[in-house]
Formats: structure tokens, C-alpha cells, sequence
């Protein structure tokens, strides 16, 4: 039952972290490809984490990943966040509808 | 001082989900550890010398309170973002628009800038000030989504005990 | 980035797990991954964080630039002083079962391997942070 | 379930070359940037799965501190790229 569910969340996380990098390869310019990264990738990560959490039932090992799934939540959007604003100050002009892929 | 109290507490319970072991040596090489590292970052766990204790762990408790919507809102932007890149036609509209905030406090700053980065097929650019540009996937989704998206900023700002105007 | 409000309240809040996190590496050295120079480093990284939160000027107050040759000394101190223990106890350098049977504590090894690597751990910290803030003072006088 | 960890880290090698186009491809520095970022997040779990596989718990102390180093080298060549210095 625990195994059933731990593996569901696994497959999910797998699922998205396969999106987070085909995002990177499909979407047209750099600001959009942070979306596909930043947002699939955490979930994906932390849904994985929980799947193992599930699978390692309870221990200290499983409170370990419980806080790395915490450090993870909280530092992602922050490094996402530290390089978009480089590219937003550098000058990156945002992709339009209509606009070549770059 | 109960400052420091405090983050020698969350630290030592830190260092036992780390290490497992309850050996003198290692408990009580802990608690050394801990004193260091109390001494030099106590200042940096709390933002200013006026932030009582209290009202620190008020806001811990309210924000776990707040945790389960924001879950469910990261999984459906998550989806939200998931159609999009597998849509063989890719239904995106990007664009980048200015929201404005009456936060004043940096961590209710930060909190809602990764909220905004973690859920509605936003990522934030730069905050200045109260004033947060944004990055969206699909701009008028986005827009409408931040308008609604009011209570968000509002049971933040509960959370963190800050009034809205 | 001190003017960035995100990255400094983030790395305000985390850079005092990582210092007990590094330390942690550190002191199990002996029963887990890791051990002094993977701690000393991991110390190092979290005031390069502060460093990009707060400035050189954040943490030279918090540390003191004038003690960390003295930090370093210290722990070249120990891991040599142990070493030269146990040529004293009639052994080849850092020889630890020389001093356990020379004391006679049954277990003194483990804890023997924990202070050099502590010893290690503090010097790789402190030349680690000099480094650092040499390469980060933009006019490259010395104090 | 120990299949399923195999067959997961074969998925996530193939995804670790997808990102590796957008690294060697760019253009420019912020897509290199975000795509390695990508990689260093896809490493934390790859680095969990190979412990819980050959059942040795050591290896999530190795992937905390990679998620420490990946966060603090982004922040780091984020702030290099904008100030033109460390």
C-alpha cells in the first residue's frame, strides 16, 4: 500500500522533471524556458523526495529528506529569481508572439 | 537574549535530526557547535533587534496554516505550465507586467515574490520596493489570475501580522 | 546584490544551517561521508553567501580578518601537536594506537581521528575565507 | 520498487543530455546558466536514488550539501554577471 503510493509520486515527479527539461529545449526564448525550470523542476523534486519519504517510511533518514525538500522549496525560486533579474538588467528583450525562436 | 535562547534550540534540534547519534561526544560537541554558530549568525535568523520572539513563532504557526493552499496552487500552476509545453502548438502569450504591493516588511517581501515565482505561471523579475515586475507565461491569464489573486497578498499579510490598507 | 531584497533575507535565513550543516561534516568525520576538508569547505561557502548578502565589510566585523591567520595556526596546532604525541608514545606520526596503549583509554582512537579532523577542518576554514576576501577586496590593499 | 529507481535514473540521464543541448547551444550565458542550474537539480536526486538502491543512507548527505553548492554557485555567478565581479 505505502510501496503503491510511493511509487505513484515517484512516476509523477519523474513525469515533470521530463517536462522541466523538454520546456528548456521547446520554448522559444530564455524567459520562458525559467518557467518550464523553475516551477516544473521543484515540484517534480519535491514530489520525488516525497515518494522516497513514503518508501523510507518513518526514520531520521526521512525527516533528513524532509528538510531538504524544505531547503529545496525555499532556495529554488531564489536562484531561478537571481537569474532572471541578471537578464532583465543586462537588457534581454522578452519574446513576442510572432518573433523568431531564439 | 530569548533571541538567542531560540536559535540555539531550533539549531541543537537541527544538529540531532543530522547526526542520529546520542553519544556524550557527540551531543556534546552539539551543543559547542551550536554556541559558535549562535554567537556569529544569531543576527541573521532574526531580521531586527525589535522582532519579538512571540510574535516569530505566531507567524511560524500561521504560515503552516497557509501551507496546504499554496500546495495545492503550486500543483495546478505546475499542471497549468505542463499543458503548455506538451500543447504541440504551445499556447503561450509571454509578457511582462508590474504589480504593486503595501508590503513593507522583508520577509513578507520575500515570502510573496517565491509564492509568485511557485504558482500562477509567474516568475518574478526584480522588486523594488513594493512594486514586483513579473514575468508571465500567458499575460492575460496572469493578470486576471493576480487581480483575483488579491487574497493571496491579503492572507500573507495576515500571516505576517501586517495590516492591509 | 546587497540592494536585492529576495537573495539577502533568503541567504540571511539559510546561511546558519549551512554553518551547522558543515560543522556536522565535520565533527563525523570518522562514522559518516566527509570529514575536515569537505566541512571546512562547506563553513567557507556560507560566508561566500554572506559575502554576497552583506559585503566584505558584514563580515570582517563578524569574524575578524586580523584573527584568521591565527584560526589557521591553530589548527595546523593540532593536527600537528597529535601527530608529535604519538611520536612521543613511540609510534610513526599519527600512529594513534600508539597513545591509547600509552594512556591506557580503551577508546581514544576515534576521538584521536576526530580532533585532527577538526584541526583540519578549522585551517581549510580559515585560508578558505582569506582567500575569499582577498579576491574580493576590489582595491586589493591589505589592512 | 528498486526497478522503479532503475528505470528513474535511466529517465533522468536522458533528461541530463536534453539539458546538455541547451548548455552547449545557448545563446548566450542565461540560458547556459539555468540549463546547468537544471542539471545540478536533476544530480540532487540522482545522487538519492543511487543511496537508497545500494542501501546506503550516506548518500543524502552528499546530495544536501550539492543543493547547498548548487544554490550558493548560482547566486555567485548570478551576482559575477551582473557587477562584473565577485
Amino acid at each position: 500500500m505505502m510501496n503503491t503510493l510511493a511509487s505513484i509520486f515517484v512516476v509523477i515527479g519523474l513525469f515533470f522533471m521530463v517536462v522541466g527539461a523538454l520546456g528548456l529545449i521547446r520554448l522559444p526564448d530564455f524567459y520562458t524556458r525559467v518557467h518550464a525550470s523553475g516551477k516544473c523542476d521543484t515540484m517534480g523534486e519535491g514530489m520525488m523526495l516525497l515518494g522516497f519519504i513514503l518508501y523510507e517510511g518513518t526514520s531520521l533518514i526521512a525527516v533528513k529528506m524532509f528538510l531538504l525538500v524544505l531547503f529545496i522549496f525555499i532556495t529554488s525560486p531564489t536562484a531561478v529569481h537571481a537569474i532572471m533579474n541578471v537578464a532583465h538588467t543586462c537588457g534581454t528583450e522578452p519574446w513576442k508572439i510572432g518573433d523568431e525562436r531564439r | 537574549m530569548s533571541q538567542y535562547i531560540v536559535t540555539f534550540a531550533v539549531l541543537i534540534f537541527f544538529w540531532y535530526i543530522l547526526s542520529g547519534y546520542l553519544e556524550p561526544f557527540y551531543i556534546g560537541a552539539g551543543i559547542i557547535c551550536c554556541a559558535i554558530v549562535t554567537l556569529i549568525s544569531t543576527d541573521l535568523l532574526f531580521l531586527s533587534n525589535e522582532t519579538s520572539v512571540l510574535r516569530s513563532v505566531g507567524t511560524f504557526i500561521r504560515f503552516i496554516g497557509y501551507l496546504p493552499r499554496l500546495i495545492l496552487a503550486i500543483i495546478i500552476a505546475n499542471f497549468d505550465v505542463a499543458y503548455r509545453v506538451l500543447h504541440p502548438r504551445m499556447p503561450i502569450d509571454p509578457g511582462i507586467i508590474t504589480v504593486d504591493t503595501p508590503f513593507k516588511n522583508d520577509i513578507l517581501r520575500t515570502a510573496f515574490a517565491n509564492a509568485l515565482t511557485l504558482t500562477p505561471g509567474t516568475v518574478t523579475v526584480e522588486v523594488v520596493g513594493g512594486r514586483y515586475t513579473v514575468h508571465a507565461l500567458v499575460r492575460e491569464a496572469a493578470e486576471e489570475s493576480l487581480l483575483r489573486e488579491k487574497d493571496m497578498q491579503k492572507s500573507l499579510a495576515h500571516v505576517f501580522g501586517e495590516g492591509e490598507e | 546584490m546587497r540592494e536585492n531584497v529576495v537573495i539577502r533575507t533568503i541567504s540571511r535565513i539559510s546561511v546558519p544551517f549551512i554553518q551547522v550543516f558543515a560543522l556536522y561534516v565535520i565533527v563525523h568525520g570518522a562514522v559518516g561521508a566527509g570529514g575536515g576538508f569537505q566541512g571546512g569547505v562547506a563553513f567557507a561557502a556560507s560566508f561566500i553567501l554572506m559575502f554576497i548578502a552583506f559585503g566584505l565589510s558584514g563580515v570582517e566585523k563578524r569574524l575578524g580578518k586580523k584573527w584568521l591567520m591565527v584560526y589557521s595556526i591553530i589548527g595546523i596546532a593540532i593536527y600537528a601537536g597529535i601527530g608529535f604525541l604519538c611520536l612521543a608514545a613511540g609510534g610513526n606520526y599519527l600512529e594513534y594506537g600508539a597513545i591509547e596503549s600509552a594512556v591506557g583509554v580503551a577508546h581514544l582512537h576515534g576521538y584521536l581521528i576526530d580532533a585532527v579532523e577538526m584541526g583540519i577542518g578549522i585551517t581549510v576554514m580559515a585560508v578558505m575565507v582569506s582567500i575569499i576576501s582577498d579576491v574580493m577586496d576590489r582595491d586589493g590593499e591589505s589592512p | 520498487m528498486i526497478d522503479l529507481f532503475d528505470a528513474s535514473v535511466v529517465v533522468l540521464i536522458l533528461t541530463i543530455f536534453l539539458c546538455l543541448y541547451r548548455v552547449g547551444r545557448g545563446p548566450g550565458v542565461e540560458n547556459r546558466l539555468i540549463a546547468v542550474n537544471t542539471i545540478g537539480t536533476k544530480t540532487i536526486i540522482l545522487l538519492i536514488l543511487i543511496g537508497l538502491i545500494y542501501g546506503r543512507p550516506i548518500f543524502l548527505d552528499i546530495a544536501i550539501v550539492y543543493a547547498m553548492i548548487n544554490f550558493i554557485a548560482t547566486i555567485a555567478v548570478a551576482r559575477y554577471l551582473k557587477e562584473g565581479c565577485v
